[in-house]
């Protein structure tokens, strides 16, 4: 676990298998009380650090307390999953979809795990660093109207996914091209 | 999860609801009320337009304000050839691509470059203005005060180097560092 | 008559019981479809008028605005922002620059503070009297809808003034604005003021104590403050809940601090408090404007520091430090230390908040922006379930989904 | 026997064939335009003014051949999976039986003046015009289009639910009357009440006539009761898959329910033809100028009648479907009920 703060946002960084445990507390331990999860999404960090390369971000906000708190989970490249905090807070339901769908990473746990803004063809996920700006997707051919869906089923659960495409196209060369740049400095680090 | 914490603001005004009275339950007072609003419109519009706001488009137009930002246009020299100096800064600042500039070399004159090719996409113009922002040397506008208009087919909303000079103009604005130039900077970006 | 809808639909024991059998019906509503304003696809799954459940689809509108900031300079992205919110794009304008000077650890010019603060509240009142007109519009008061639109159209005209457009505005910039407020501002602040004041008057004696209209808003599309909170809806919808919450008030920018205004808050969480809440905000924000303009300092709009903000276009022409900075600036883009950097600012329909990471090159590493209607919309089906399908309509419509800034 | 039959029946069919194309297709077309036309005014807007012929506007009204022209240009679409018959043929039958109605309303003093003057008016008004549902009904079901299917639904239970309403409003006229002639009610309307005021439907029955008006604007479906259509959340409800000439017929429709609103509104509760403080003395009736002048009084207040419900559309706002019934029934129903006990407690008493 480390800790910091910069431009005066503090910022927690946990294990990944923490993550609930560390999200129920914040949320009930009276003197913390983050009744809101603000948002969740995640940093692709290919270019930067070699160590990891997807961090998933949660900014907390407390209503009472006023006060904000970004947790961040750290995971490597060929191990997207992080389990998911809708238990927590529902409004991580559409925020954890929108990550899964724009990053690929996979919240076990979650009720309903599908894409959100982009379409169930989809191959690939946009916001990874190695989904080139100007990539082109393959035509999805015209499904037959008047398919119905099951009935008696939620919409949850259909499994119309695809699979994961993880690390696909990166490589330790396309790596060494990247130019360095310096160093993120935090202006604060809790010890 | 469940302590009645809630943010206490002193700015807070929590409004009354007014419950509904006897007359308006009724239905036909507030109806009431209502025909003599859309009554009024009615006759004040029909004999004197008093209301009407709707402008007869094409043989009434309503004039644009000074800064608004309509079809792009060249500054020219004094010899009417353009200011441009074909510095790429505009195509650079452009967030949508769509200048093109070759540029072309003057040996004999002290300005060396000049715009060979200049045309601009106006299908690809999102009319931010920030390619008027970015141009070092007053030679591209956007106050011609004429707003794009439709064409048949695309290769006739690119306009070209001519064209843009045509709708430009000559400027004041001084340049290039002469004895004194501070004192010029009283003169106004606009004539 | 009844004001709750709530009806719990059969379970199939019971349905065998009494020996009625009925069908479920999906209904596609959208994505073109007269109550999806914007571009939003709803799978309702219906038994006779009653939604079981409802699945909102969005993304139709998705443009890659994180993409696309990504591939941009700082200074880029305002055009993408101005097509987030495309109600109000002053206040995403707004947001988005407060976000890139927060990672940058400036401090703007008072002039340009108050001058943010005055777009900002203008084009609130602006989305407001959207969302007021189009919920009209969808019951049916199509009279109501165009009184409402005639006095944004009049807040467009004084946006054309100040900017030169009227909804593409691209006006702010990091570290100021592109110019100044026009001189004929105030006066013509006026104008719109006076024409707001008719128009809103017209629309309360229209509808304002119509039963019709209570009946349709009043105890409908009703979220538990819990619930709400838990979703983390935030702006005129959560206020309706009754929680004092207002990011102007919580964390005061810009000059919020310095002003004299009220939250309305709600009891019930209903449309009609929403409806209500947005009308007394509409109010605010007038007073707001007037104050601003009364307080609002003479000086610069932009920060003089060249490396954030382009020199003055003189001083660019005739001196060969400007110049190469202008040119530093608009080649290379704006240089960002490294860092992250959450930024939140009062949208109008909630906090609008702006995460930025930079690895201290010219273009943003990562820009992902918090859209406050999106979790609105992500409560919706918890407040649809077991409601008619008439009630969906003035429910989104008071979440105020706006689908560029849902869809990014 | 058989030609005087014949006969009748050929004056009918010449006074129909006058009635409804001359008047009542013309004033629905004409109503398109002023539908829009008084929106646009209401709205602070200048409405449709641009179709001209040889460079005349004419404030617009050249519109109505340009829409007629449009709409038959335009393809009629049968949409695939629908039932093509029934789907083509629901726009006539709600068409018609609201073209048939006009056949027992007297325009003018004496039965010239009606197409048939049925003892039993009112009532053929009712039941023929109860018909129009089936229409509704057939066409959004057999669209095969759930939005369609769920108008169908909404107009069909609505329909039926206000006709008890608007027939129980009118019985407390028929008890001061003493017919259900359209004829005999607007004779009746001819006296005066204590010799000042005319002794119109509205005046001995205040109450009835306002829930008339509301009862029969859902018998129309337009606002505020335009839930069967409510475009929001249904699109355009039971015809959202018509076009071309099919959608304009649905419009007809409606509009010709309109002016049926308009007239019955007039005929029970405005004196009918009756012009105010002139009795028709036999004398009067048996010149043809004052038959004229009733003619003209009649469709004068039956165009403010259609003036009226237009500027109520442009006003009021959409109610949500149970609103709708539950109105229907627990409020207009018991009033009207209640409305003809008191008629006939008071009737009994001052007889």
């Amino acid at each position: 676990m480390q800790a910091y703060a910069h431009r005066g946002d503090e910022c927690v960084v946990v294990a990944r298998d923490q993550l609930v445990a560390v999200a129920t507390h914040c949320r009930d331990e009276p003197s913390m009380h983050f009744d809101m999860v603000v948002d969740i999404t995640a940093i692709d960090h290919l270019e930067t650090f070699d160590e990891f390369r997807f961090e998933v971000v949660y900014h907390l906000y407390s209503l009472p307390h006023k006060h904000r708190l970004r947790i961040k989970v750290r995971l490597d490249e060929d191990d997207v999953h992080v389990p998911s905090v809708s238990g927590v807070w529902k409004g991580a339901l559409w925020t954890e979809r929108e990550t899964y769908d724009m990053f690929g990473i996979l919240f076990d746990g979650h009720p309903d795990l599908r894409r959100l803004l982009l379409y169930p063809e989809f191959e690939g996920h946009p916001l990874r660093k190695d989904y080139g700006f100007a990539d082109i997707q393959p035509l999805v051919p015209l499904t037959d109207i008047g398919v119905p869906m099951s009935l008696g089923t939620p919409f949850a659960g259909t499994n119309r996914e695809r699979g994961i495409a993880v690390g696909e196209g990166t490589s330790a060369a396309g790596k060494a091209l990247i130019p360095q740049t310096t160093a993120f400095k935090p202006d604060v680090v809790y010890k | 999860m469940k302590q009645p914490l809630r943010p206490k603001s002193e700015r807070a005004k929590p409004f009354e609801r007014r419950e509904m009275t006897f007359a308006e339950k009724l239905f036909y007072p507030a109806i009431w009320e209502g025909l003599k609003v859309t009554t009024k419109h009615l006759v004040e519009n029909i004999f004197g337009r008093k209301h009407t706001v709707t402008l007869e488009y094409p043989e009434v137009q309503r004039p644009y304000p000074e800064r608004f930002r309509g079809q792009h246009r060249l500054m020219q020299r004094d010899d009417g050839s353009p200011r441009c100096v074909a510095c790429m800064c505009c195509s650079t600042a452009c967030p949508s691509n769509c200048i093109t500039i070759v540029a072309g070399e003057r040996p004999e004159e002290t300005i060396e470059k000049f715009p060979m090719r200049f045309e601009i996409d106006l299908l690809k113009c999102i009319y931010c203005g920030m390619c008027v922002e970015a141009c070092p040397c007053d030679a591209i506008r956007m106050d011609s005060g004429v707003h794009p208009k439709p064409t048949y087919n695309r290769q006739a909303a690119i306009i070209d180097k001519e064209g843009l000079l045509a709708a430009g103009a000559k400027t004041i604005a001084t340049q290039g560092g002469t004895f004194g130039s501070r004192v010029a900077g009283h003169l106004k970006k606009h004539i | 008559m009844s004001t709750e809808t709530v009806r719990e639909y059969l379970t199939e024991e019971e349905e065998d019981r009494i020996g009625l059998h009925t069908q479920e019906m999906i209904l596609n509503m959208g994505p073109s479809h007269p109550a999806t304003h914007g571009t939003v696809k709803f799978t309702l799954r219906l038994e006779g008028e009653t939604i079981r459940d409802l699945d909102p689809d969005i993304g139709y509108l998705h443009r890659g605005f994180e993409k696309m900031c990504e591939n941009a300079t700082y200074t880029h992205a305002f055009p993408y922002t101005d097509r987030l919110n495309y109600c109000s794009p002053f206040i995403n304008n707004v947001g988005y620059a407060l976000a890139v000077e927060k990672l940058l650890g400036i401090e703007i010019t008072e002039r340009c503070k108050y001058v943010r603060t005055i777009i900002s509240e203008l084009h609130r009142i602006s989305d407001h009297l959207t969302c007021l007109a189009a919920t009209s519009l969808e019951l049916g008061a199509f009279t109501v809808f165009l009184y409402g639109v005639q006095s944004r159209e009049e807040i467009y005209v004084l946006t054309e003034e100040i900017c030169g457009a009227r909804l593409t505005v691209s006006y702010v910039r990091i570290g100021g604005l592109t110019d100044d407020l026009p001189e004929s501002f105030a006066d013509h602040w006026k104008l719109v003021k006076r024409r707001l004041d008719k128009n809103l008057y017209d629309i309360d004696k229209l509808i304002g104590r119509n039963r019709i209209f209570i009946d349709r808003m009043q105890n409908t599309g009703i979220l538990d403050t819990e619930t709400a909170i838990s979703y983390g809806c935030t702006g005129p919808f959560l206020r309706a809940c009754g929680v004092e919450y207002d990011v102007r008030d919580a964390a005061p920018y810009l000059v919020y601090d310095r002003l004299d205004w009220t939250m309305p808050t709600g009891t019930r969480g209903d449309n009609w408090d929403r409806f209500l809440i947005r009308l007394a905000e509409i109010e605010q924000s007038i007073s707001m404007i007037d104050q601003c303009i009364e307080q609002m300092p003479e000086g610069p709009v932009r920060i003089d520091d060249w490396r954030v903000v382009l020199p003055p276009k003189d001083e660019v022409y005739n001196s060969i430090e400007a110049m190469m900075a202008h040119f530093k600036l608009i080649m290379e883009g704006l240089k960002v230390p490294p860092g992250e950097v959450y930024s939140y600012t009062e949208g109008a329909n909630g906090e609008l908040g702006f995460f930025i990471v930079s690895d201290g090159s010219g273009k943003p590493s990562r820009v992902h922006v918090r859209p406050p209607c999106y979790h609105l919309v992500a409560a919706l089906p918890e407040i649809m379930r077991g409601k008619l399908i008439q009630d969906l309509v003035p429910t989104f419509d008071t979440i105020n989904m706006i689908g560029g800034e849902i869809d990014r | 026997m058989t030609a005087q039959v014949v006969e009748a029946l050929v004056h009918a069919a010449i006074k129909f064939a006058i009635l409804v194309p001359g008047f009542v297709l013309a004033l629905a077309a004409l109503m398109s335009w002023i539908e829009r036309r008084q929106s646009a005014m209401i709205q602070d807007r200048v409405g449709p003014n641009r179709a001209s012929i040889g460079g005349v506007r004419a404030w617009g009204l050249f519109h109505i051949i340009a829409d007629t022209l449009k709409f038959a240009l335009k393809e009629n679409i049968v949409p695939r999976g629908s039932n093509p018959l029934l789907f083509r043929l629901a726009p006539f039958m709600a068409m018609a039986p609201a073209l048939i109605v006009f056949a027992v309303m007297p325009v003018g003093p004496t039965n010239r003046w009606v197409v048939s003057n049925l003892d039993v008016g009112i009532l053929f008004i009712f039941a023929i015009g109860s018909l129009s549902v089936y229409g509704a009904t057939i066409a959004g079901w057999s669209s095969n289009n759930n939005f369609s299917l769920l108008g169908a639904l909404r107009v069909s239970a609505q329909m039926i639910s206000y006709e008890v309403s608007l027939a129980l409003n009118l019985v407390g006229v028929f008890m001061v009357f003493g017919s259900i002639n359209l004829q005999t009610i607007i004779e009746g309307q001819g006296a005066l009440l204590g010799g000042v005021l005319p002794k119109w439907g509205i005046v001995v029955q205040p109450v009835a006539f306002f829930l008339f008006l509301a009862a029969s604007i859902a018998e129309t479906k337009r606002t505020p009761f335009d839930a069967p259509e409510g475009e929001p959340e249904l699109v355009s409800g039971y015809f959202t898959e018509y076009s071309g000439l099919a959608l304009a017929t649905w419009f007809l429709t409606e509009f010709a329910a309109v002016i049926m609103v308009a007239m019955m509104a007039t005929a029970v509760f405005f004196g009918g033809w009756q012009i105010p403080w002139l009795p028709p003395t036999p004398a009067l009736v048996a010149t043809w100028w004052f038959q004229i002048a009733c003619v003209m009084a009649f469709f004068a207040k039956t165009l403010f009648f259609v003036w009226v419900q237009m500027q109520l559309r442009w006003t009021l706002l959409r109610m949500r479907y149970d609103q709708i019934m539950t109105m229907g029934w627990k409020y207009i129903l018991p009033i009207s009920l209640a409305n003809v006990l008191v008629t006939g407690l008071f009737l009994l008493l001052t007889r």
